[in-house]
């Protein structure tokens, strides 16, 4: 039976990270940063991995890897979302990770395990398993030309995955013929980048179908953990304003002790609730490669992208004016957590998802 | 000393089903069941437990089950069983959890619940019925209200004022009230869905003795909390499978009437199915965690959850039916024991399901209750104490 | 342009009605006779029709009416809406009068003016604009047979309008062949029956294209006039839930001096503020007979019907258990505005119509 | 005595026109136009105005559009036109009418508010700016926020407190701050679009003299509550034609990008599409009030109903677009007189809708106001009087 608790090793892992993070990766370093020149941390990814081996969670250790899996990495997921933290973990130690292990190839899984590269799945942010992308790049032998826009965290990774019609393969990401352009993102701690390939060699890691498995399944387990990523975002939202309606005061008293203000954070924390109780579910069926996987996952994004969003925007909302300036956090989470009810497919396009899986058809053709 | 294992607890039950026959009479199979410590495994021992941990029950129901004994029929003592029980553990004298846990476990004596009242509404603690000393009785006059079984129990726990000059939470005490004695009055109360499960309860200089009360004088509030924080676990504790709720009805329709079907509506049935599903798996995360021995406040969400979820969904219901989602099937006075929400028409639940938001705890008090006890908010100016 | 506003002369007639109503049809009264064997109440329809002259508001003078119009019938609507009275007037003075002035019958709109006779269209309750009701009834010369199920109003009325496979026909509801089975349904105050038809002698009074407009019209009218009924049905419930509030304390307060009843009440306001907005603009329309008039309608249901329910929801939850007993009149609303979400067609359909009307296509076919 | 009919207006406006020439210098003609009294309809004669009943405004404003005429830019002073000038009509002395209201109404003299500060919040009564008298002057020092064109404005109008020991709403006076003083001291305020709309203001011993006082002494509350008014309806007051809002830009990208819509999309554009109609008509229906003479408390509704809809729209344009939604057009700071909420992207209509909650009174505030005013329900129990 699928198990929605956190066991003790679980607990662990996650005071690890959060000690890291409260160390190396204040929230206000992360504001400041969005408005420099480098958003990404990268002396907060090598610690992550180094010091922690969070990269190679998911990788087993004939590969180099902690051989835990994709509980634990759902874990140090609900602690960069709850810090917004800048790193690419969720595509190269999640979704990137999971198409190499459905491709088999040990010396990349290695290389990533140890963080020694971090690596990106060239798709567009919004490709989600309903709809694996076109294969937009094409492979000529093994020389690799197209176009892929909207890509998430390529920027700070060495590594790219690509999709091409022959198959997947793997592209140095700062080699010949790869031009990166930044996108000014409205999440500005998870940028996205255009990207153009122009006879670019690859090394293919899958091909035909077991590529395009490769390709859905990394979406798949993209969906289940970002899921976990939104429940630690929608959980410092909460907690942020918990705090701040404590003791903002107002009309004499604490805005907390009003009603309207109460009974909205109180809706708050049971979405939470729920959606920590859906997340668990998809990161363990993604764990054990259950059958229902690919449905809890899209539960997932069909529950969890709404509730990060509501958090955010309450947060905003009782925080008054304060929340509404640049420098105050808030707008970190929010532009997270909007940014997330797109990347992986829409709400919308889960629950359609759903129709099919658990056997809820539209109406007839032609209706 | 038993072994408090899972297969010692079914070692347990083999050796008991293999001196009782779980086809024989009933109530004394029930009756033998307490004695062997079998009726609720984490009780003491006597009162019908082992003094096991209490995640094993499953194992000891399930057992029973497999072997096709008769159950207690919880669902016709949920108060007594849910909320007296615990209470009688806690806060009862040995004389008194003597002589009533055993009756109250084999459903030979049904209880209710004489809590709430017209005029408190939601301020449970501003009751208004009063019992007052007489040698060694008390004298309880009051009405009390939304009282399901009332017209069947044998007894109820109730609330009475013994100190009406003391702030509202100090001067109540907690007692068992017998339901046979004079000056005792049940009349039903006819519900929005034409039925009556309820009862308004009227007491009359009741005379119960000393020895019914449960707990000190005055200190009724204090003992009234066990009994609340049981119904709050309670809620949340009912597993269920997917689809195990209105949901399956809804979806069921769906699939059955293909004719019904829009793309507007198919947008609002797969909401629907995954807050279904979400509020599933959350009341699934409550049990493992009570089974792991961490109870989390998650009851009160799973309540507010499921109440929201069964008004939005039997509404939905209604607009995908149409036409015939306007039919009732009997609108006649009846006193059913317990709602049949998924039985009737889709008018009948989505009626009944109004009630969910109100009865034991209404969603604005919940909320509150989320506030407070677990975020931290602070209370509001209170001018009543 | 369109005129939202009530003129003096209407703000008399709710006056009038008011009047009346608060004299002879209490909520009271109507609560006990939903437990009886008559629901209907005929002394009150009689009153409404010669002392008010209400039945008559909508048909020309020449035809012995009021010469009034639309508006005038939705100002009575809102009005009987309040009060959840139990007469035919919606389905008589509003769709059946609609039909028979496209049909031009002088003679029924006379009868119908006065009041000596009362009319329900016998189509299903939940019969939209967007699909007239297939011709269930079979026209052989001027003999019907056919069924026709859960018919509003119908029950009280001595006049049917029938659509039949080769035009409209008016055919006496108690003549032979005529059998009307009462259905139990969710709305004791306008209840449903089947009607069976067994050769049945009728009347043709449209044929063709003119008979399918004259019904479909009919039924744009329904759906624009129901939104003023939606409009008094939520205005009760908001007065009502007010009053109460008001006066029920809790906690040593009135309840309605916490912020969360305050909120709800707040929001069902705001809604019923809209909601008026909308409904005097779809009586508007339908008044001048203005091409927009069917979109103004699809409109009005698309978003009364909502509201209504929401108010009477609000009403029930915010008298707490009172509300949910069978001695409070909330339920009579409640139902009441139900089972106006599916008359006229659900609010789901209207907005299909709406994706026609203000072109808002779907998706294209196959996407 | 002029003729208060529209076709009398309409006279006097081609009169006015064959003596001025709309294509002439901009400033003289408004000067003119203000004082031939046909700047504000409504207004004394003398003060811009005729006396004319306010509905024949629009007579007047579309009488000279049609002839080409200069506006006076009226949303680049809304708060001058909408909030000061009311105010300064209602409250001022003669003097003070005369000096402030012609450079207004052209334009020539932009006006801010300085009425919130930070520590006060949605509790605008509680602000801690202090007024104190020292002979002919009073000397301001004090912190305000969220003053939108304080960085272009000549004037403000200022709430202080002048009597600290008073209950909080009678120790406030309002004046006419001179935002060219010394100690006045504008800084921008960037807010989470990466744009600076609005300021914060500081006053460190601001000298004003006694005759920029409105209203009397500790009265400025009652004053402050015509401008507050007036606020309200202005919100509400704004036609729209259907789809004028940002319904219009979604509709435009669902009509023109048939390969993004979906089903469950469908649903919500529909959804948003007859709450925008309902909303638009509702603010319509205000409109025709407030010419009919009987103003309606519709203004909050619509104050409310537009910012959820411009965040739910301006959302789910966002989730529509998918990738290309995420796409930002500049994060750069900068200085806009207004914001630009149809024009740039669906981000920055979501981020920007955010503050429509919260500016001018929050939703939260909107619905006490409505609750208490408009309902009658009884206020919270107070603790800070």
């Amino acid at each position: 039976m699928t198990n929605l608790l956190y066991d003790d090793d679980e607990e662990a892992l996650r005071a690890s990270v959060r000690a890291l993070l409260a160390a190396h990766a204040p929230v206000s370093g992360t504001l400041a940063r969005v408005d420099g020149d480098e958003p990404y941390d990268r002396g907060l990814w090598a610690r992550l991995a180094g010091q922690l081996g969070a990269a190679g969670l998911a990788v087993p250790e004939r590969h180099g890897g902690a051989g835990a899996g994709f509980r634990e990495v759902a874990v140090v997921l609900e602690e960069l979302g709850r810090a917004v933290a800048p790193v690419p973990y969720l595509g190269s130690a999640g979704v990137a990770t999971r198409a190499l292990l459905r491709c088999g190839d040990a010396e990349l899984l290695g290389q990533l395990a140890v963080g020694r590269r971090a690596a990106a799945l060239a798709v567009s942010v919004a490709a989600g398993p309903d709809a694996p992308p076109h294969a937009v790049v094409v492979a000529d032998g093994p020389v690799l030309s197209g176009t892929v826009t909207g890509v998430a965290d390529a920027l700070p990774v060495d590594l790219l995955l690509v999709p091409a019609d022959d198959g997947l393969y793997a592209v140095e990401a700062d080699g010949p013929g790869v031009r990166m352009t930044p996108v000014v993102s409205l999440d500005g701690t998870r940028t996205l980048a255009d990207i153009v390939f122009t006879g670019v060699p690859g090394r293919r890691i899958a091909a035909g179908e077991a590529a395009t498995r490769a390709v859905t399944d990394a979406l798949v387990a993209g969906a289940a953990l970002l899921a976990s990523e939104q429940v630690g975002v929608a959980q410092w939202c909460l907690d942020t304003t918990v705090e701040h309606v404590r003791l903002r005061r107002q009309f004499g008293r604490p805005i907390g002790s009003f009603q309207a203000v109460k009974h909205r954070l109180a809706d708050v924390w049971v979405e939470i609730s729920e959606a920590r109780a859906v997340a668990r579910h998809a990161a363990d069926r993604l764990a054990v490669d259950h059958p229902d996987t690919a449905l809890a996952a899209s539960l997932a994004q069909a529950h969890c992208a709404a509730v990060a969003v509501r958090a955010a925007e309450a947060c905003v909302q009782l925080h008054g004016g304060i929340g509404f300036t640049w420098e105050h956090p808030a707008h970190l989470y929010l532009k997270r957590a909007k940014s997330g009810a797109v990347a992986f497919g829409t709400a919308d396009r889960h629950r359609a998802v759903l129709a099919r899986l658990a056997d809820l058809p539209g109406p007839p053709p032609g209706a | 000393m038993p072994d408090h294992t899972a297969d010692g607890l079914r070692d347990l039950v083999a050796a008991f089903l293999s001196h009782h026959d779980p086809g024989g009479e009933r109530t004394s199979f029930l009756r033998a069941r307490f004695d062997a410590g079998l009726a609720w495994v984490n009780f003491p021992v006597g009162l019908g437990g082992l003094d096991a941990p209490r995640h094993l029950q499953s194992v000891v129901d399930e057992a029973f089950a497999r072997a096709g004994a008769p159950d207690n029929r919880p669902r016709r003592n949920s108060i007594g069983l849910g909320m007296a029980a615990p209470t009688l553990l806690r806060h009862g004298t040995p004389a008194q959890r003597q002589r009533f846990l055993r009756p109250l476990w084999t459903g030979e004596e049904i209880w209710c619940q004489l809590f709430s009242e017209p005029d408190a509404g939601s301020d449970l603690a501003g009751l208004n019925t009063r019992a007052v000393r007489d040698g060694d009785d008390w004298v309880v006059t009051g009405q009390k209200v939304w009282t399901s079984m009332a017209h069947r129990a044998r007894w109820a726990i109730l609330l009475a004022r013994t100190a009406p000059d003391a702030p509202k939470h100090r001067g109540i005490t907690y007692f068992v009230c017998d339901m046979t004695a004079p000056g005792v009055e049940v009349r039903p109360l006819r519900q929005l869905t034409g039925e009556a499960e309820f009862n308004e309860v009227f007491l009359s200089e009741v005379r119960l003795s000393d020895t019914l009360r449960l707990g000190a004088v005055d200190d009724g509030w204090r003992v009234a909390r066990t009994t609340l924080m049981n119904e709050r676990v309670a809620i949340g504790g009912r597993p269920l499978p997917r689809e195990g709720g209105m949901i399956g009805v809804l979806a069921r329709v769906w699939r059955e009437r293909p004719e019904l079907r829009t793309a507007g509506l198919h947008a609002e049935v797969l909401r629907a199915w995954v807050r279904a599903e979400a509020a599933r798996l959350t009341a699934l995360r409550l049990r493992q965690q009570l089974a792991a021995g961490e109870p989390g406040p998650e009851g009160s969400a799973v309540k507010l959850s499921f109440a929201g979820l069964a008004q939005r969904i039997s509404g939905l219901e209604v607009e995908l039916l149409g036409e015939h989602g306007l039919r009732h099937d009997d609108w006649t006075m009846r006193r059913p024991e317990e709602p049949d929400l998924l039985g009737r028409t889709a008018t009948y639940r989505y009626l009944r399901a109004r009630g969910n938001s109100i009865e034991g705890g209404t969603s604005e008090i919940l909320r509150t209750v989320i506030a407070e006890r677990v975020l931290g908010l602070p209370a509001e100016p209170r001018v009543d104490r």
